[in-house]
């Protein structure tokens, strides 16, 4: 079983990524689980969001403590908030962003993978507005293999309608530009 | 004044307490609240049913011949209708007399 | 001697006056309720019943006319009924509308306007009920709410109400040595009703039966919420005699206490004519057990209050227009 | 059969209210329920089901406006949580005595005070004596499937009961999970239209509602008990109709690899499943452990208890809510009560867990088995895991 916890800003769509993931497992005929971090979210303040993507029914449903990956959806985060925290160590740190490992070490105290992506480039190109958790998504997906690529198509199209196009390459692009960086 | 008929037994009680007799609370006569009645005098009656129209019982009704008179089964002596009354020809009377 | 015979000009107009005659004889409330002798409330609702006609559903607070008119076996009323609970007349009657318009769309029920209305009394509408009322009416149901005004609670044995007049002797604000009895004005739910944008408020009394019904006969009309404020004497709590329940509304108008006029779309009228010269509202006091203790300075205090209530009607029955006479006209 | 969707539960459990062609929704919003009432407000607004939306002034009103429009013969559903729920109290009781098959989705959460949105069941403990039938659903499936169900259980004219469904606060509401929505025609087939038993309407005049004297109250309670109680044959009947219909399988009391188990857990709600993974690590350590999943709070279903308990030797009763000053939990003193009277029947334990969103891990199951083994805590009941 695959477990993901995401950080992000409320309104940066953290909580849209795992539906979206979610749906994109379930689609392929896998298990997911989508929630959020319970309670009120408010506009700005640092939120978490989590996945858990298995081939078998997953009946856990307590918290997720020891993730697999971690995402990081605004860079800033990575400053104020204990990022890695329970991260496995054969796990990943997703970040957003186009800092150095150098760079990033000054924050993350974290032995295993890090992986960046610039998201925030790649949406502005794509898709006009700094808004990275569908372009996350595409990096996750080539990180991990929870779900395939093309799986995303769907579930982006229904919850986009007219701009799922430019989501959907935005993702693209992101899962051939994430590298892990050490 | 009617026995009150309450259903025997919990088997009876219709499901929620529902009551499919509309009006059946005209099974219990309240006539037997009244001290005084009210009694007409059709000579001073102008038949404007004021009488009939202020009844909180709704026991004044008009007879053939367009004058009122008190259904004393409900009637509970109130004395509105006496006191309402234009031309005076409604009086109220001890039950006794 | 009743009131009519000393001053006939101020009741009824000739054509009032056999007005009663034309009214449909037909009872939707059964006598053999256990209303107290002389009850006004239960008079207006005979009358509300004759004016709203058969495709009608009554919703009940709890109360003096629930309590009265249901004691299982049976029922005073033929019309569907139901009771729910005591601070809800107004939710449960706005769900009658939304069941009774949902299933004539869809077909399941004969597609003809049944309206639903829902009553009760001073406690049950302007208290604890009135966050229901206030929900009910802004969400724009096709509903009518009747709010019969015997001024305090008295189901429960004449306890104060916000609809308890000032100084009014009650139960809880009971004519103390040191506390005269109510220390407030009387709400008026009419006019917040009217602050709701209900396009029909009305006030009303069962003394004037014709224009009672009227009033009902005219907001069962209305495609949507109206309010119906009905002032009720109650002789067990005013401690009057029974027979004076007609008069005291009477009384009650004269002297300007209860004033009964209508707003329709926003525009004020005065239905029933009150005379120039008004009564002093000494003369409706009197007589009242609950008015009993007051003093002349007291009494003085509730004119000039009336004086300026009266006042304030009048600037609005003179000056307020309706929205379609506000409307601005439409291109050049 | 059905079409395998992920779906948030919340949004499942009003898509599965407008299969069932709700006449009325009335419906107040608080968290964790709001996606519920949105969702039923969305449904009704995009004319995917032909009902009226009421936006009702608090949950007191929506309890209210379902009473009405269910008088009227509407099929009727409404949703509320914690203190919503609590502010329907008044209501609650009215409803059933009223034999109006209401359905209500209650997001279980906390009660205040502290003020807490979180999940647990103390908001519909203090309504378990109201005269609803309550399911308990563990997942996202459960919630969906029982809200279908719950139409067909309480309109069954030898019920006539208002039915709810509780799903545990964001647990379940906020999940995004995979479920299998029936379709629209076998649910059609599943739950036929409403056919009341009596209506608000001028052409059969009824007063609903009526006055109940001492001399007919107790007789009037009774037959409210009566009908409660006989309603676990329909329920068992529905029950068994859905399987054969939708292949899923539901019982009043679930069992879980109790056949030869000593020590067995009894949970209502979200946590049966994380539990069921503490049995199975268990057993692969030699621990012989079970579980028991109550899905039917009311009626209580004592027959399955006394037969689901036969040769386990230690209960461990979890409870998500308090009886503060009482015997311990509620599910606890009801299971202690049911047992009482036989002649051979297991020790019970009790653990107060998971208040107000505290999270509870397979391994705090765990840990609860073992220590219940023996049969007995250091304390009536054991508030588990608080600190002190």
């Amino acid at each position: 079983m695959l477990e993901i916890r995401w950080h992000g800003r409320g309104g940066q769509g953290a909580v849209t990524s795992v539906e979206l993931l979610a749906l994109s497992a379930i689609e392929e005929g896998k298990y997911a689980q989508g929630f959020p971090s319970f309670g009120p979210e408010r506009r700005g303040a640092p939120v978490t969001a989590f996945n858990r993507v298995d081939d078998k029914q997953i009946k856990i449903r307590s918290g997720i403590y020891h993730p697999d990956l971690v995402v990081v959806l605004d860079e800033s985060l990575v400053a104020l908030v204990d990022v890695a925290e329970g991260l496995k160590p054969a796990g990943i740190l997703l970040v957003n962003t186009t800092k150095t490992l150098e760079q990033l070490k000054k924050d993350i105290r974290f032995e295993g993978k890090i992986a960046t992506c610039d998201a925030t480039g790649i949406a502005w190109k794509e898709l006009g507005v700094p808004i990275t958790n569908t372009t996350m998504l595409g990096a996750l997906v080539k990180l991990t293999g929870a779900v395939k690529l093309e799986s995303l198509d769907n579930p982006i199209k229904e919850r986009f309608g007219r701009i799922a196009a430019k989501n959907l390459a935005a993702a693209k692009r992101a899962y051939d530009e994430v590298r892990i960086i050490n | 004044m009617t026995e009150k008929k309450w259903p025997e037994t919990w088997q009876e009680i219709n499901p929620g307490c529902m009551v499919f007799r509309p009006g059946s609370a005209s099974e219990y006569h309240t006539g037997s609240w009244r001290a005084k009645r009210p009694i007409w005098e059709n000579e001073k009656c102008i038949k404007c049913g004021v009488c009939y129209i202020y009844c909180p019982e709704g026991c004044v009704t008009e007879t053939a011949d367009g004058f009122f008179e008190a259904n004393l089964d409900y009637c509970k002596g109130c004395g509105i209708c006496a006191h309402e009354c234009w031309p005076a020809a409604i009086t109220m009377v001890n039950e006794e007399e | 001697m009743n009131t009519a015979m000393k001053n006939p000009k101020s009741i009824i107009e000739n054509f009032e006056l056999y007005a009663p005659k034309l009214v449909s004889k037909e009872e939707f409330f059964s006598p053999g309720h256990r209303a107290c002798q002389g009850c006004g409330e239960s008079l207006a609702i005979r009358l509300m019943c004759k004016a709203l006609g058969k495709d009608t559903v009554i919703t009940n607070a709890t109360g003096c006319m629930e309590v009265i008119s249901s004691l299982y076996p049976t029922t005073a009323w033929n019309l569907p009924w139901i009771h729910v609970a005591f601070p809800n007349a107004a939710a449960v009657g706005s769900g009658v509308e939304a069941g009774l318009t949902a299933l004539r769309r869809k077909g399941k029920i004969a597609d003809r306007r049944i309206k639903s209305v829902a009553i009760g009394g001073d406690g049950g509408t302007m208290d604890i009920g009135f966050q229901a009322l206030s929900g009910a009416m802004e969400r724009g149901h096709d509903m009518l709410y009747v709010c019969f005004d015997n001024e305090a609670y008295m189901n429960t044995g004449i306890q104060r109400s916000s609809g308890t007049p000032f100084l009014a002797s009650t139960t809880t604000a009971p004519a103390g040595k040191k506390i005269p009895g109510n220390q407030v004005w009387k709400k008026n739910l009419a006019e917040i009703m009217v602050a709701h944008n209900v396009p029909y408020v009305a006030t009303a009394t069962p003394s004037y039966p014709i224009d009672f019904m009227n009033k009902v006969k005219k907001a069962r009309k209305v495609k949507g919420p109206s309010y119906i404020h009905c002032f009720v004497t109650c002789p067990t709590g005013w401690r009057t005699p029974s027979e004076t329940c007609i008069k005291l509304g009477r009384l009650a108008l004269e002297t300007g206490i209860f004033p009964l006029y209508e707003v329709e779309d926003g525009k004020y009228r005065l239905t029933v004519e009150v005379p120039e010269k008004r009564r002093p509202v000494q003369d409706y006091l009197k007589g009242q057990g609950r008015f009993r203790h007051l003093t002349p300075d007291q009494i003085q205090l509730i004119q000039e209050r009336v004086d300026i209530e009266w006042e304030t009607l009048m600037i609005k029955v003179r000056n307020s227009r309706s929205r379609e006479e506000l409307r601005a006209p439409r291109g050049k | 059969m059905g079409k395998r969707v992920g779906m948030e539960v919340a949004i499942a459990s009003a898509e599965a209210a407008a299969l069932c062609r709700f006449d009325v929704a009335a419906v107040y919003p608080i968290t964790p329920q709001s996606h519920v009432a949105e969702h039923l407000s969305d449904i009704v607004n995009d004319g995917r089901v032909d009902a009226s939306f009421i936006t009702v002034a608090s949950e007191h009103s929506a309890l209210s406006a379902a009473i009405g429009a269910a008088g009227t013969g509407a099929r009727t559903v409404t949703a509320t949580s914690s203190q919503g729920l609590l502010f329907m109290s008044e209501i609650l009781p009215i409803a059933s005595a009223m034999r109006l098959p209401i359905v209500m989705l209650i997001a279980n959460r906390a009660v205040s005070g502290p003020i807490n949105i979180w999940n647990d069941h103390s908001d519909i403990m203090p309504m378990r004596d109201t005269g609803w039938i309550s399911f308990f659903a563990d997942n996202g499936q459960e919630v969906v499937d029982m809200t279908i169900q719950a139409f067909k259980v309480g309109e069954d004219r030898r019920v006539m009961l208002p039915v709810n469904i509780n799903m545990d606060g964001f647990q379940l509401t906020h999940m995004v999970e995979p479920i299998i929505m029936p379709d629209q025609e076998e649910v059609d087939r599943f739950l036929p239209s409403y056919v009341p038993y009596a209506t608000l309407h001028p052409d059969k005049v009824v007063s609903m509602g009526t006055l109940g004297m001492p001399e007919i109250y107790a007789e009037a309670q009774k037959s409210k008990d009566v009908a409660i109680v006989n309603s676990i044959k329909v329920v068992r009947e529905v029950w068994n109709e859905w399987e054969k219909q939708f292949g899923r399988k539901y019982e009043p009391i679930q069992s879980y690899q109790t056949e030869d188990a000593d020590v067995v857990l009894v949970t209502m709600g979200s946590m049966g499943e994380t539990a069921e993974i503490a049995v199975d690590e268990l057993r692969k350590l030699g621990v012989k452990a079970g579980l028991l999943k109550i899905k039917l709070w009311r009626p209580f279903p004592f027959d399955e208890l006394k037969k689901a308990v036969k040769g386990i030797k230690v209960l461990a009763v979890t409870d998500r809510a308090c009886s503060f000053g009482g015997p311990g939990g509620p599910v606890f003193s009801e299971i202690r009560s049911a047992l009482y009277d036989m002649p051979k029947r297991p020790k019970i334990v009790n653990y107060i867990i998971g208040l107000g969103g505290r999270d509870v891990q397979v391994e705090d199951f765990m840990e609860m088995t073992r220590k219940a083994a023996k049969g007995k805590l250091s304390e009536p009941y054991v508030f588990y895991g608080v600190r002190g």
